[in-house]
């Protein structure tokens, strides 16, 4: 159970490890599309972890790597397969850059071999919902300050006109460092950058 | 004893003395600007300077006395220099948010004074130009209008007194001069950025035909060169790369500014080359004493440095005189199979203020189905896109016909899923880009210039079939008109007999003498002649002259329409539409209660602001 | 027994001994050495270790003075009839070395590895609040003079010139009679300017050539020598005195009576500020040296050596301190440093112990003159720390050499 | 040539890759603590991009048209290149690198939906990849002088980055304004 509470909070991918910037910079510009791509993204963990942990101990380790990319690029196209046919709209907004998770999801698989499927199947669950959590969080404070809405209800235009900044890279780039140091603050472990 | 070190003869300069210079030198541009503003410009430099001495002082523990609030005197400058670039009219909330975000987030961030990699007044002038144009860019546009930076005037000496409206600080280039030469008298500041710079900004304006002395004393390069260039944390120590630094930022503002109808190039080429700074500076380590060569190796140097300036500009040269070819993939919307697209080949072909709308009409002559071409400034030149409504006016299809958006990024526009969007909506509909219709990530500016191309398009088609009919019924009699200018309310008199414009007046204007005189002894002319609103600007006062335009357009409307003869401008809606037309680049709608007044304000700012934003 | 830079001497007399003024002390067999000779007359009392001006320790000679002035026998000679070998034998003899501060063996210098055309005599006072050479240029021109001819004689160069900086009108009028009628004499005027007086600085002030970094003034056919060490040079020669006196500026505001003084070499501290009249309370700094690039004096009973050319006691107004304030970038220490270095960097870099960065920045040329702590507004430790990176890259080279790899390029 | 030359600065500084589009900042974060460190993982990077454009102006032919497998195809391109390229520099910096930077994908992915053909793939790639590798090596000449400064604990490592490449973005935005 440990290994999912510190997926969600103490090792959250995005606010404490820093991975999966790019989703959260350049794609999570509403709270709506931090949504859906942190499911998107918790249900691509889920299942390639799944799968090799089924099928990865079959294989000779000199193909495991590719195997794992190859698995992980199969996922996340079919996935964007299904939402472009479904909910075209959705994809206009996420962009082109939704198959960017395929990255950040290679980096966070673990590479060691998991004892037991629970294991597995929980850290990825808890990795998952950090970045759901985490997504939705910068979607909400990006799509305040540059929409002037939550989850496309208008909260504060009458008060405070929003604010392009916040929608584009530049401002995403800010908010999401201040969000990290805020982390970092809270954490008072100081931000360990593995480089 | 306590052991110290030597030597132990010390210059008695002070961070402290070398910051209250800053102070010091920076007040004839304080003056100058009050003197030219008023108190407003006072309030918004004082509070810009408080908040930002005060943001410090909490952030890093001081304790509260007066001297530990005002430290090193570095918040200080830091919040005076914002204050001056920020624009007279801006509302208390942005000095003061903006001194916290250069102080809290340029500066201490980055680990205090002497850290910071970029200069935090103009980090934070930058954030407030992307986050909240319209408070910034409303009366700064103003100046550019009025002001021909691209004109061929020669020197101008009221741009040189300060008699230009504008950012608080960057108008009186002799106060800015007088403190400059206070901080080279007190040798704070040498001569290689300054110099460079400016000297850099006029051989490429020279190189590319503009007027050389107005590019380097309008638009705030001046102040830049003297004030933000000079910030001794974010220039290179290197007296090499201090040239190398000043030549970027004249080269980079530039070539900004071409790019870009915004004047305030200098902001960002500064910030750029602060970013730049630190590899400039261990590319330029200087000459050490006894190692190769003195004299030769500093011709050599600086043969180099030309030798490269030079190629820089003449690359820039061959860019700007070859502008991006715009392939069209159909060059004209006449060869377009209009027929087939309407599924009808009764097709009347109707031209209305230069557009040309394809109708197929119903039994009673209304319009049934429409096709017609639009255009909107887009990034790189005008998108022209191809609109087709359905019965109900709403769109049936939106096609992108040409556009020289950048391969990759803007042109994505012409995907189907963004295209998509648009299908369904008709004039009524919100079109808040992001919310109504999603941007395309990669493509934002070129998004919004369809997003906003097509609102304007469906806009017009209206006003073409349906709205008021044009000049040439004009009812006789006399009008008043009024609209907003940059120096406030303008108000015509309008004298109307046999149908057509024979007088027109301005009864009342505040804009700044001297650029606006042309506007106001040639627009009645013109407006005249041309027996309509719709006439040719004076160049060098575009801004009043669309203010007059609209007036005499709204007392137009008033006996068209058969108003009451008073307009009266309601100071109030003007301050809340303003800023919005501004920030949705298009109509928005009009402010209950001053129908008219929006309307005129409208016509004078649709297109005089035609600003491409940020994201 | 340390006077000078090179091996110390090992003492010749033992406790017990009776010692005339001029008599050798210590001698040596290096090559790099200057022997050391009793400034007083009297019984040796203690061979130890005694703690010198700057704190550190040193093989010392205790003597109790007798006040007899008993003189040894100055061997007198004759520049004419001497060859340039047997100069360098009196020089060596006489135990001289630089006297500027730099403590390098005149006699090794009188022997200069290329060939030499012009002598240089440092007439521009290393430091401000030095008067020392201005002082023995204005009294002793004939002398100086002498000890020009008799360089140039050992080293066989062609010429000599005096700098002076031209804030010393006195020291060049005397200059220029002493050496009227020597053609191969001259008097350059220098502008005033910190630090005109270092070797190399100099040759590029007079001769406008530059000594390449790591290269000795032989290399472009110089040699520099202080006023005093060429005096000290002429007296060794010509009297046969060695090296047992010597002329020291006591100056600074916490002093009463600022003045030159020609004092014996072994002299404490104390007693060379006591004949000034003592000092006007506690001084902000006590300074062995000038003021720019002086050791702190940590010892008031510590002992002049050949090489100390002055003590400061500068009072509040005039002294100033490290505060390490934060470095605001202003550029100031690298327009001011005149070996062309970037100062504010080396500084950081030399402060956090990253050689390889302040190596590359070349750290080895820099003269150590303070200027960059000097006009330093944030007035960080620039200098010291600098002295500390320099320390570091030797270590770090004599590794490099122990070990025969390249740790950095 | 105009038009190389104009795609090559629009992607470059206006479209830059890493701070105008978001791309590419695990290789900001990680890979820039020195000037050569980030030199390499650039070269590397820069590499994959020019592989994965000449392979897509080779195979221009048989890209798939629908955009789901579209998209499959790109990002195995990027997958493959991004294998070829530490191969090509000779420049390894650690496994975990052989695998893909964003930067790559989302290049490859940006050529994908523009729809030009043939050798504009190579200088899209290159104006791209030029701006990519100058933002990383002027990024770490900024973390060189952020490293002596005393930056806040909390803002330490990520945080600074992220906020010195948001700043650097608005700088960029001036051109586009």
């Amino acid at each position: 159970m440990k290994i999912f509470w510190e997926g969600l909070f103490k090792k959250n991918p995005v606010l404490v490890l820093a991975m999966g910037l790019v989703p959260a910079v350049a794609i999570t510009t509403t709270a709506l599309n931090g949504l859906i791509l942190g499911i998107s993204i918790t249900f691509v963990l889920l299942a390639s972890s799944i799968i090799n942990f089924v099928v990865i101990p079959l294989l000779p380790s000199s193909s495991r790597l590719a195997m794992r990319a190859l698995i992980l690029i199969v996922l996340v196209v079919a996935l964007y397969g299904v939402i472009l046919h479904t909910r075209p709209g959705l994809v206009a907004g996420l962009g082109i850059f939704f198959p960017f998770m395929v990255a950040d999801a290679f980096r966070l698989q673990n590479s060691e071999d998991q004892p037991t499927f629970g294991q597995v199947v929980l850290e990825a669950l808890g990795q998952g919902l950090g970045f759901i959590w985490a997504l939705v969080l910068i979607g909400v404070i990006r799509e305040l300050l540059g929409f002037g809405s939550i989850f496309g209800k208008e909260i504060i235009s009458a008060v405070l006109r929003p604010m392009s900044l916040a929608k584009g890279v530049p401002g995403g780039l800010i908010i999401v460092g201040l969000l990290l140091a805020l982390t970092n603050a809270v954490n008072k472990e100081g931000g360990e950058l593995h480089d | 004893m306590q052991v110290r070190t030597g030597p132990f003869l010390r210059d008695t300069v002070t961070i402290e003395q070398v910051m209250g210079d800053v102070l010091i030198a920076l007040i004839p541009t304080v003056v100058a600007g009050v003197l030219l503003y008023g108190r407003h410009a006072l309030m918004v430099v004082v509070l810009s300077t408080l908040s930002a001495v005060l943001t410090e002082a909490i952030l890093t523990r001081a304790p509260l006395t007066p001297k530990g609030i005002v430290g090193d005197g570095s918040a200080a400058v830091t919040g005076l220099l914002l204050g001056l670039i920020l624009p007279h009219t801006t509302p208390y909330w942005v000095p003061i948010f903006g001194s916290f975000f250069a102080i809290a987030l340029v500066k201490l961030a980055f680990g205090g004074l002497g850290h910071n990699i970029f200069n935090p007044a103009l980090a934070a002038r930058g954030m407030l130009l992307l986050a909240f144009t319209s408070e910034m860019i409303y009366r700064t546009d103003a100046v550019t209008g009025a002001t021909p930076l691209w004109s061929t005037g020669s020197f101008s000496w009221p741009l040189f007194w300060g008699n230009v409206g504008g950012v608080i600080g960057e108008t009186s280039v002799v106060a800015i001069l007088l403190g400059a030469a206070y901080l080279f008298y007190k040798r704070h500041i040498n001569w290689r950025i300054p110099v460079s710079c400016l000297g850099s900004a006029f051989i490429l304006a020279l190189v590319w035909g503009l007027d050389p002395w107005h590019t380097i004393m309008a638009g705030g390069l001046m102040f830049a060169a003297f004030f933000m260039a000079t910030d001794m944390v974010t220039s290179p120590v290197t007296p090499v790369g201090e040239l190398v630094f000043g030549a970027g930022c004249g080269v980079l503002t530039l070539m900004i500014r071409q790019y870009t109808p915004f004047p305030e190039g200098v902001t960002f080429a500064i910030l750029i080359m602060n970013a730049l700074t630190p590899a400039i500076d261990s590319l330029t380590i200087p000459h050490v004493f006894g190692v190769g060569a003195s004299h030769k190796d500093r011709i050599r140097g600086f043969a180099l440095t030309v030798g490269i300036v030079m190629v820089l500009l003449g690359a820039l040269a061959v860019i700007e005189n070859n502008e991006p070819r715009v392939r069209p993939l159909i060059s004209d919307g006449h060869y377009l199979p209009m027929h087939e697209l309407l599924g009808d080949p009764d097709v009347d072909v109707v031209e209305v203020n230069e557009t040309r709308y394809y109708v197929v009409r119903d039994e009673e002559g209304d319009p049934r189905r429409v096709a017609f071409i639009a255009e909107r400034n887009g990034f790189n030149g005008p998108i022209r896109f191809l609109l087709l409504l359905n019965s109900e006016h709403r769109i049936e299809r939106v096609s992108v016909l040409k556009q020289g958006e950048s391969p990759g990024f803007g042109e994505l526009i012409t995907r189907t899923a963004f295209l998509e969007q648009f299908v369904g909506l008709d004039k009524d509909s919100s079109f808040t880009a992001g919310k109504d219709i999603q941007v395309i990530s990669g493509a934002t500016v070129s998004s919004r210039a369809v997003i906003s191309g097509v609102e304007r398009a469906l806009e017009r088609f209206d006003e073409a079939f349906f709205g008021v009919d044009g000049p040439g019924t004009l009812n006789d009699g006399t009008f008043l008109g009024q609209a907003a200018s940059f120096g406030g309310p303008l108000e015509v008199e309008v004298v109307v007999s046999g149908g057509k414009i024979t007088s027109v007046t301005i009864l009342r204007h505040s804009d700044t003498p001297g650029f606006s005189d042309p506007a106001i002894s040639g627009m009645p002319e013109r407006i005249v002649a041309a027996n309509s609103a719709q006439v040719d600007v004076v160049s060098g006062a575009t801004l009043t002259s669309e203010a007059i335009m609209s007036a005499v357009q709204a007392a137009l409307e008033s006996t068209s329409v058969g108003q009451g003869h008073e307009l009266e401008l309601d100071p109030e809606a003007l301050e809340t539409l303003l800023p919005a037309i501004i920030e949705a680049q298009g109509p928005v709608e009009a402010v209950s209660g001053a129908a008219v007044t929006s309307g005129a304000v409208h016509g004078a700012f649709r297109d005089a602001l035609n600003i491409k934003e940020g994201q | 027994m340390l006077q000078h830079i090179g091996a110390p001497c090992e003492p010749v007399v033992g406790v017990g001994d009776k010692v005339k003024v001029g008599q050798p002390l210590g001698k040596t067999q290096a090559f790099v050495c200057a022997p050391v000779h009793s400034s007083v007359s009297g019984e040796v009392i203690a061979v130890e270790d005694r703690p010198l001006v700057t704190g550190k320790r040193a093989l010392s000679v205790v003597i109790r003075n007798d006040g007899q002035d008993d003189m040894v026998r100055f061997e007198e000679g004759d520049l004419e009839d001497m060859s340039p070998d047997a100069i360098r034998q009196k020089v060596k003899a006489a135990g001289i070395v630089g006297m500027g501060g730099a403590g390098f063996p005149a006699h090794i210098k009188l022997n200069p590895p290329k060939p030499v055309h012009t002598i240089l005599i440092n007439g521009a006072e290393c430091e401000p609040y030095l008067t020392c050479d201005h002082r023995l240029m204005v009294e002793k021109a004939p002398q100086l003079v002498g000890g020009m001819l008799a360089i140039m004689k050992a080293t066989g160069a062609s010429r000599g010139i005096i700098g002076i900086e031209e804030n010393k009108p006195d020291a060049i009028k005397q200059m220029q009679e002493a050496t009227k009628g020597q053609e191969q004499l001259s008097v350059a005027v220098l502008k005033v300017k910190y630090p005109q007086g270092a070797e190399k600085q100099l040759i590029k002030a007079i001769l406008d050539k530059e000594v390449a970094s790591g290269c000795l003034p032989a290399d472009v056919g110089c040699v520099v020598s202080n006023v005093h060490t060429a005096i000290a040079i002429y007296e060794a020669v010509v009297q046969g005195k060695p090296c047992y006196e010597r002329v020291v500026t006591v100056s600074g505001g916490s002093v009463v009576d600022p003045r030159n003084v020609l004092v014996r070499i072994g002299t404490p501290i104390q007693a060379l500020l006591d004949f000034c009249g003592g000092l006007l309370g506690e001084p902000a700094a006590l300074i062995g040296g000038g003021p720019m690039t002086g050791p702190p004096v940590l010892d008031v009973y510590g002992p002049v050596v050949k090489t100390l050319s002055g003590i400061s006691a500068l009072s509040y107004e005039e002294a100033g301190f490290d505060v390490n304030r934060p470095c605001i970038r202003c550029s100031r220490c690298v327009r001011a440093c005149p070996a062309g270095l970037t100062p504010n960097l080396l500084g950081d870099y030399s402060n956090r112990g990253m050689t390889e960065q302040v190596i590359w920045l070349r750290a080895q040329d820099c003269i150590e003159c303070g200027l960059c702590s000097y006009v330093c507004p944030s007035k960080r430790a620039l200098v010291t720390w600098i002295k500390k990176g320099k320390a570091d890259c030797a270590a770090l080279r004599a590794k490099e050499r122990e070990l025969g790899v390249s740790i950095c390029k | 040539m105009t038009d190389g030359l104009d795609i090559l600065i629009e992607t470059a500084i206006t479209g830059n890759l890493v701070l105008i589009q978001g791309l590419g900042l695990y290789a900001l974060t990680r890979y820039t603590k020195t000037v050569r460190g980030a030199a390499i993982a650039g070269l590397n990077t820069v590499a994959g991009m020019l592989v994965g454009a000449a392979i897509l102006w080779l195979l221009g032919d048989i890209v798939p048209t629908s955009p789901t497998s579209q998209i499959g195809f790109y990002v195995v391109v990027a997958f493959v290149s991004a294998i070829v390229a530490p191969w090509l520099t000779r420049q390894n910096t650690s496994a975990e690198y052989h695998v893909v930077d964003t930067a790559l994908i989302g290049l490859l992915l940006l050529l994908a939906v523009r729809g030009v053909t043939g050798v504009q793939n190579v200088w899209v790639a290159l104006g791209a990849s030029l701006g990519y590798f100058v933002v990383l090596v002027i990024m770490a000449t900024i973390r060189e002088r952020l490293a002596l400064a005393p930056v806040p604990k909390a803002f330490q490592g990520v945080p600074i980055i992220l906020i010195t490449a948001g700043l650097l973005g608005i700088a960029l935005l001036g051109f586009r304004f």
